[in-house]
């Protein structure tokens, strides 16, 4: 791992807007990505042009006719994406958006303010596609596509987590997620990528998730938990991978099955599956072909989204489930709410049909009649987020709950940006943590919810090698974190986002703010009570992280 | 640590009824006026009564104003630090009354789009125009202390809070001065009204507040410590006992004088006017009732007794600005000492009888309205009311 | 002479540029896909029936048509985005609500509106009782002469704010293109030089509404001679509002119309109700990557991601699965 | 074009919201129209085309003049053009104009303006008899 | 001639654009001294109570009604359309009768006064007025401008002689005839009597003694019981009037100096 930066000062440059125009001269050390080389680009699963070259930044090695490659994509773009287009024509650089982005709070480079880093791009497009910038050239804000225009598109557009909240106060919705994420399309035309990205999608092409953990890996892995969780509980629970016939298919983000603090959520999942069948014969199982809910896809373009999550509908079909349940990823529900049924064809399976004419889970196992998905929901994508599938379980009394067992634990959660921005989903999480526990607590209402802050490190900027502008980004959010912690003695941030959990151990360490990191489900998984094994409420005397329940004095 | 201000979410339907029937009311009272001025003649006014209810609340809502306004500073002007959770709303309020007062007189005049000449033509000696000034002048300065007091700029806060409180009494001090410099009207002319307003805001203003802040604690589900409202309700009683020793003065002084004997027996006496029950149902009920709840120990501690004695004594303080204003034009002046005067013409020499019709009222209770719709829609969009209020909380 | 240029071929030219350049843009823009349903979603999503959603929710993440629409009205008439704006204080490391530009945005447009709705009365004939009744209110009619319309002046003081904030605020002044402080200027021109046509320096006013509407119908020598008859003052604020009208299509100005089209706004948040169908891969049975990308002249393709090619490369580990019949269970130690 | 089924009616909408001065004057029929103004009995206080733009103006003066100052000095006009002296009032005007429907109303209709000048001051167009004076008195005390 | 002009359009543009007052401009183009010649002369009416009572005496005995009109009121009405409505709380009136009578006497006889602007030196409403519409010219009529009334009713309250009226309903709709030499009044200012303002600067203008219309009604139709008048003139027949008797000022006591005398109280 790269080292922690030392000290950040945050030093606001306000250039004058000719300098603005002007290529940055320096990449500065710990906010640069790394460039793609020919191992992780030219795989056969994930092929990307140009990536057979071996490039660094000092030297792009583009192709000869890179500059007409760049425009052909980039006019190709404005055809394919009318947001594109018109984000690029409608900006009135009013300045609302300036201090909305976390990197722009943490590194006060003006380039990073959204607007700042579409200017960017937009001021080649006022060159080369509209009348005024050919004719007025610098004075209309045009510039030259040089290679140092492109190296800064490139540092530029890997500074940026596509966390949209500049979009949402924007007044005319422009979202600069959306212009970076074309861009990044672009600059992969001509051979530029990240490195951390690719690997990831490369090896999610290949084996089914980011990483690239082989079926009998990701049968090891579950095994375990099962096995940790016999010693919590005493019980022997079990669960189905690639099982033909289960009613449910359940999809989480890799990182679930093996990092910490992720591992506990998965902990959290099993028990819940094993008392669903238990008590009503809901089966669940996993995929491990479609091992990974996460699609850093939609960090690089349409096309290699599309590649990532094109084989989960096929596994659904191929298994004959009757709906999909998503696990605790943020960027995973932007792309499975608003990516994949476009993407991709819908399974075409009997079950499927039948379930979703009628979507009661009563259809599935009769005791959890009553619970219904056509509020808001159809066949045609056919995906359920675990904790609206715990809210409703909870809301129907459907499972037993005890929440003492969360006692020990004082929480906040972090809305993960492109739950709260892509998805909408905010008060079912909140739903759940009151109910599982006595001890929650929000933080203030500026970083919350639509308008909460990115952990940082989304969008493909969890690379190490940005470590300095991750805990810059990481700031705002970690002032609120601190504000509850010093208000409520908060002692767990609690976040459905597989990113999130691994960027905020880091982050929290750095700005010394001492309170765990964890998700909503292990919170569930904690105070959930087995009643179908025939567990009581004062049974469990362990938490899914193996501390010894039973008051606060143990944890302070 | 510091005390939290915190909006409220504002998505309960509770919450948008009330803003819509706020807003259907406000609505009514701006259509009675509009009627009243179409058709004509809808109020109960005329050539001998020309100020009627809606000129009353002028004073009225200035008084509410400044009241709440002084309560806003007694945590920067007099140090009071933990009545700081209640500085933001106060001073909101005392800026939302203010604009019902200068409504109120947009409402009472008869050329609307004449205003203007107001503040084209100043005219120094008259009361009025200054208080013209004033009155934007105070509208002003509330908006910069609440600005200040958003901005957390706490020096400014301080010298802010000074400012608006020694405006606030200098705004008072003239709206007493409308009615008690008119020499022409005996019942009028009394160099007591401008100190007595002054203590009537503060007692108004401060009853309102009450009764306010307990109904947004409790609708909002914050907590509110019942002993902050304790001291508050303490000034409120005492203040209400100089404003029942003024009113005793003052009458007491205008009985002595025989010239007068008719006048005060009409006033004080006469069971079958509106300006007879105006004064005794405030002595009774304004002032009497809600200082012994205040002072009864086992009322003067239940938030609930506490606003039920605020907003009696705010509702009648309304009573007290009809019973200033009103006897003085119904009562016939005396233009030849000695000699009985009545006009064949006109109903000079006759006591006119005036009675406030439904248009008027819905005027004043539009204001009203508004004034409480321009609160629950600030509580949304503004950081007015803390998280929680206790005592405690300063003190960290 | 000066009549003829700019009281008759410079405001057909622009009306003429205005016309065809808007309709160019919304065409222009119309003609770019939407590939996939992407809205901001600023409030709880349409979910089951025992989440709350409130009011607000509904209009910033709306689910239906009619909401949708709400929320582009919202967004349109009262800036709601900007309303929500809030500012950043590094010092304090903390964010407060920040509504100035949402103040200032709303005194120059509404501002504008009615000042538009006024200058109606030189195109119309008869006179609109509205477009009177909005003049006197607006004018507290009576009480200067000649009128003083408030719009007027707040329209000059609303664009001096938005541009004294280009000015002297650091973040703006550096992301302020020329362009954005000629806008302002333009627009500033034209404002201070109708109020002063209106104040100080007289122009007759039945004779302009005589030129607009020989104008109108194209009565071109008639038009001529009443131009040439007024005052050359005039024309310093028609000329720029005739070139505001030709530089409008062209220039950002154009956010007026592509409010209306951004994805993010105005599309309904139901992707999990209603598919949407991207135009340029209707049929993505296959993806795109495996059918492969043509690049300068190269074809790439990436290999099948289908179960079939899965298994052929995990066989064993995946026939050791079924052996378990798809059952996990811990280890027995 | 995709979304025509926005699209197109939100140009229509521009174009029929950018020449409402098309349909709105074809259906008022008022094409072209131009005021016209009764030719006045006489000269004008001052030249009748600086009046057009601003005898807004010189009436305001008028009426401060003679209300405010009265008797001699303030009912007294010089005129810059003739050099003559008028009588400050509005009845100096109905001299020359005796018809505000056909004069007046012509050009403020026309840019619709609606001074309210005559809700007070005496017009030559009014209906009601008109007061001749204290001996018409006659017919109630003799 | 075109700097004269120029300066018209200027001066107009400044007041407008600074929100001055006109008047400003007015005085130093067109009136030349125009209050020394005014400051010559202080208008007053002096009232023969008795004279006055004999008329109504008579006119009421006549027609049998006891709120009659007598000529002085209804010429004041017709010269200055001073609206007539039914309901008598709305009912402006300028000039009025009053019915007057000792409290002391058991059977104390009855006297008639005309009640009206007294047009004081130092009038109360003047003094409150907010936008100095009501202001006192330097010949001492006290008098209202419409254009700048803002319908406060301040000056109401203020006057102690009950000489103003508002206008609660359009006084267009309580008028029959009109006379053209006098502007009506719109919906919402107050009015009152003012001397006959109009006569007074027509008069002078052409060099002649001023009447107001009561005044001429009264010698023509009644008793002559009003004089109006000069009082800074010691020639005038005012002056001598006030000098030969002990007139009798409304609420003297309040220090406003009102010019309406009353002569004569308690007859001859």
């Amino acid at each position: 791992m790269e080292e922690m930066p030392e000290k950040i000062e945050i030093r606001q440059r306000f250039p004058e807007w000719r300098e603005m125009l002007k290529p940055v001269k320096e990449l500065e050390e710990g906010r640069t990505s790394y460039l793609s080389t020919p191992k992780q680009v030219d795989s056969e699963f994930f092929k990307m042009p140009f990536g057979d070259v071996e490039r660094d930044l000092h030297d792009l090695k583009l192709p000869e006719n890179w500059k007409e490659l760049f425009l052909e994509a980039m006019k190709d773009t404005l055809e394919k994406n009318r947001a594109f287009k018109l984000f690029m024509d409608i900006c009135v650089r009013c300045g609302a958006c300036a201090d909305k982005c976390h990197y722009y709070i943490g590194t006060g480079d003006p380039k990073n303010m959204p607007v700042g880093r579409a200017e960017l791009i937009r001021s080649v497009y006022r060159r080369y596609f509209t009348p005024s910038g050919k004719i007025f050239g610098e004075w209309a804000g045009a510039r030259e596509l040089t290679e140092d225009v492109v190296k800064e598109l490139y540092y530029y557009a890997y500074q940026c987590s596509l966390c949209r909240r500049c979009s949402l106060f924007c007044p005319y919705g422009i979202d600069t997620a959306e212009i970076v994420w074309w861009l990044r399309r672009i600059l992969s035309r001509i051979g530029l990528n990240q490195r951390f990205m690719t690997i990831s999608i490369e090896a999610s092409a290949r084996t089914g998730n980011h990483l690239g953990l082989l079926p009998g890996g990701m049968v090891g892995a579950i095994q375990q938990g099962l096995e940790e969780l016999k010693d919590v509980t005493g019980f022997d629970l079990h669960t189905y991978i690639n099982k033909k016939g289960a009613d449910v298919l359940f999809v989480a983000p890799s990182a679930d099955y093996f990092a910490t603090p992720h591992w506990f959520v998965m902990l959290g999942y099993l028990l819940l599956f094993n008392e669903l069948e238990e008590k009503y014969g809901l089966t669940i199982t996993w995929s491990t072909y479609a091992s990974e809910g996460g699609n850093f896809g939609t960090f690089h373009s349409y096309e290699a989204a599309q590649l990532l999550n094109s084989k989960i509908y096929k596994e659904a079909e191929r298994l004959g489930v009757s709906f999909i349940i998503g696990g605790e990823c943020g960027h995973m529900w932007r792309d499975k709410h608003q990516f994949i049924n476009t993407m991709n064809n819908p399974p075409k399976n009997e079950e499927w049909k039948k379930f979703w004419e009628n979507p009661d889970l009563g259809e599935l196992a009769e005791g959890l009649r009553g619970i219904r998905f056509d509020s808001y929901a159809s066949g045609e994508h056919g995906w359920i987020h675990i904790l609206e599938f715990t809210a409703a379980l909870i809301e129907h009394n459907k499972i037993t709950i005890d929440k003492s067992r969360n006692d020990h634990w004082t929480a906040t959660y972090h809305d993960p940006c492109n739950v709260a921005r892509g998805m909408g989903m905010v008060e079912e999480p909140r739903y759940v943590l009151r109910n599982v526990m006595n001890k929650f607590y929000d933080m203030p209402e500026h970083t919350i919810k639509d308008k909460t802050y990115c952990c940082g490190a989304g969008g493909g900027m969890l690379a190490d090698e940005i470590m300095d502008l991750r805990m810059r980004g990481v700031m705002p959010r970690m002032m609120a974190v601190r504000h509850v912690y010093k208000k409520y003695g908060v002692n767990i941030l609690l976040t459905p986002c597989a990113i999130d959990k691994a960027q905020f151990p880091h982050a929290l360490e750095y700005w010394k703010i001492p309170i765990e990191v964890g998700g909503p489900m292990e919170m569930v998984g904690n105070a959930l009570v087995l009643t179908a094994f025939g567990e009581k409420p004062e049974d469990r005397q362990y938490d899914l992280r193996g501390e010894p329940l039973g008051g606060e004095e143990d944890v302070q | 640590m510091a005390v939290e201000f915190k909006k409220i979410e504002g998505d309960s339907i509770q919450y948008i009824a009330l803003v819509i029937i706020l807003a259907v009311v406000t609505g009514a009272g701006f259509y009675a006026y509009v009627l009243d001025h179409e058709i004509g003649g809808l109020n109960g006014l005329s050539n001998r009564v020309p100020w009627g209810i809606v000129n009353a609340g002028i004073p009225y809502f200035i008084g509410l104003s400044a009241g709440s306004l002084i309560v806003s500073a007694l945590a920067g002007v007099f140090n009071i630090k933990k009545y700081k959770v209640f500085s933001r709303i106060a001073a909101y309020m005392a800026a939302a009354w203010i604009i019902a007062a200068i409504l109120s007189i947009a409402l009472d005049i008869g050329k609307l789009y004449h205003f203007m000449n107001a503040v084209k033509y100043f005219n120094p000696t008259s009361i009025f125009s200054w208080n013209a000034f004033l009155y934007s002048s105070y509208f002003v300065i509330c908006s910069i202390y609440l600005l200040v007091q958003f901005e957390e700029m706490e020096r400014a806060t301080r010298f802010m809070a000074g400012l608006a409180v020694f405006w606030a009494v200098l705004v008072h001090s003239g709206t007493g001065a409308i009615y008690s410099f008119m020499y022409s009207k005996e019942l009028y002319h009394s160099a007591l009204t401008p100190p007595m307003f002054i203590v009537c805001a503060i007692t108004s203003g401060l009853g309102l507040l009450l009764a306010t802040l307990y109904f947004t604690f409790k609708f909002t589900n914050r907590e509110l410590d019942p002993s902050l409202i304790r001291g508050l309700g303490l000034i409120f009683a005492g203040l209400m006992m100089v404003l029942g020793y003024f009113l005793a003065v003052e009458g007491l002084e205008k009985g002595y004088i025989p010239g007068l004997h008719k006048a005060v027996q009409f006033v004080f006496l006469n069971p079958g006017t509106g300006v007879f029950w105006s004064f005794w149902l405030l002595v009774v009920f304004g002032i009497a009732i809600p200082t012994i709840i205040i002072l009864y120990p086992k009322t003067g501690y239940d938030l609930r007794w506490i606003s039920v004695a605020g907003i009696l004594h705010a509702a009648l303080v309304f009573a007290e600005r009809f019973y200033l204003i009103i006897p003085g034009q119904v009562f016939p002046e005396e233009y030849l000492p000695g000699y009985e005067l009545e006009s064949l013409h006109t109903l000079e020499g006759y006591v006119v009888s005036y009675t406030p019709t439904i248009f008027e009222w819905l005027q004043i209770i539009g204001l009203i309205a508004m004034v409480y719709l321009i609160f629950v829609v600030g509580v949304k969009l503004f950081a007015l009311i803390p998280e929680r209020a206790v005592e405690e909380v300063v003190e960290e | 002479m000066i009549g003829v240029i700019f009281g008759v071929i410079v405001p057909y030219i622009a009306v003429a540029i205005f016309v065809a350049g808007v309709v160019y843009r919304f065409v222009n823009w119309a003609n770019s896909a939407v590939p996939l349903k992407i809205p901001t979603t600023g409030g709880q999503q349409k979910s089951f029936p025992f989440i709350k959603r409130t009011i607000y929710d509904r209009f910033d993440s709306p689910y239906t048509w009619w909401e949708t629409v709400g929320r582009m009205i919202l967004e349109i008439f009262m800036f709601r985005s900007l309303l929500k704006n809030t500012r950043y204080y590094l010092d304090r490391a903390s964010q407060k609500d920040a509504r100035w530009l949402w103040l200032f945005a709303i005194l120059f447009h509404y501002s504008l509106l009615l000042v538009l709705i006024r200058h109606s009365r030189f195109f119309l004939q008869p006179v609109p009782e509205f477009v009177e009744m909005l003049s006197e209110i607006e004018a507290f009619k009576g009480v200067f002469i000649p009128s003083v319309y408030i719009s007027g002046l707040a329209i000059v003081a609303g664009l001096f704010l938005l541009w004294l904030r280009r000015i002297f605020l650091s973040r703006e002044r550096t992301l302020s293109l020329p362009s954005d402080h000629f806008a302002l200027i333009l627009l500033l021109a034209i404002t201070i030089s109708g109020n002063i046509m209106r104040y100080f320096f007289k122009a007759d006013l039945a004779a302009v509404k005589e030129l607009l509407m020989n104008l109108m119908v194209f009565n071109v020598g008639k038009a001529a001679a009443i131009a040439d008859s007024i005052e050359p003052i005039f024309y310093i604020h028609f000329a720029l509002a005739s070139f505001l009208l030709a530089y409008f299509p062209f220039s950002k100005l154009m956010h007026a119309g592509g409010v209306l089209f951004t994805p993010t706004r105005n599309m309904p948040n139901d992707n999990r109700a209603k598919r949407h169908i991207n135009p340029w891969d209707s049929d993505p049975s296959v993806p795109i990557l495996t059918k492969g990308i043509t690049v300068s002249g190269m074809t790439f393709t990436s290999k099948k991601l289908d179960w079939d090619t899965y298994y052929s490369m995990y066989t064993d580990q995946l026939d050791e699965i079924a052996e378990s019949d798809y059952k996990i269970v811990p280890e027995e130690l | 074009m995709y979304n025509k089924k926005y699209v197109i009616p939100l140009i229509l909408i521009f174009l029929v919201g950018f020449f409402t001065p098309y349909w709105y004057n074809a259906m008022a029929g008022s094409f072209g129209y131009e005021p016209e103004l009764k030719k006045p009995a006489g000269e004008c206080v001052e030249d009748s085309k600086w009046m057009a733009a601003n005898h807004m103006l010189l009436l305001q003066q008028w009426r401060t003049q003679a209300i405010r100052h009265g008797a001699e000095g303030g009912r007294i006009y010089h005129s810059f053009t003739t050099g003559e002296e008028y009588h400050a009032s509005t009845n100096t005007c109905w001299s020359c104009h005796d018809s505000k429907e056909e004069f007046c109303d012509q050009c403020h209709d026309y840019v619709g303006i609606h001074p309210e000048c005559w809700d007070c001051h005496y017009t030559p167009d009014i209906e009601k008899p008109q007061y001749q004076g204290t001996d018409s008195l006659s017919k109630f005390f003799s | 001639m075109m700097s004269r002009r120029k300066f018209l359009i200027l001066t107009g543009a400044v007041a407008a654009g600074t929100i001055l007052p006109t008047q400003i401009s007015a005085k130093t183009q067109f009136v030349e001294a125009a209050e020394e010649i005014e400051a010559k002369r202080r208008w007053g009416m002096a009232v023969d109570v008795a004279k006055c009572t004999e008329c109504m005496e008579e006119l009421i005995a006549k027609t049998g009604n006891e709120k009659v009109k007598p000529p002085c009121v209804v010429a004041c009405d017709k010269e200055n359309n001073v609206p007539e409505f039914k309901e008598k709380r709305f009912d402006p009136q300028w000039m009025r009768i009053a019915k007057l009578k000792l409290e002391k006497p058991v059977n104390a006889k009855e006297f008639y006064i005309p009640l009206l602007c007294n047009h004081c030196e130092y009038p109360p409403c003047v003094q409150v007025c907010l936008t100095k519409a009501s202001f006192k010219r330097p010949d001492g009529i006290v008098e209202i401008d419409m254009h700048r009334c803002i319908g406060c009713r301040y000056c109401m309250i203020a006057c102690p002689y009950g000489a103003r009226s508002f206008n609660f309903l359009d006084p267009r709709e309580g008028l029959e005839e009109i006379n053209p030499k006098v502007q009506m009044r719109t919906e919402g200012v107050v009015e009152k009597c003012t001397f006959c303002v109009h006569r007074v600067d027509e008069a002078i203008a052409k060099g002649e003694e001023p009447v107001p219309a009561c005044v001429e009604a009264c010698h023509k139709f009644g008793k002559g019981a009003l004089v109006f008048g000069n009082v800074k003139d010691p020639n005038s027949e005012i002056a001598k009037i006030l000098r030969e008797n002990m007139p009798v000022q409304l609420r003297a006591n309040l220090g406003t100096d009102p010019h309406v005398f009353y002569l004569k109280l308690g007859g001859e």
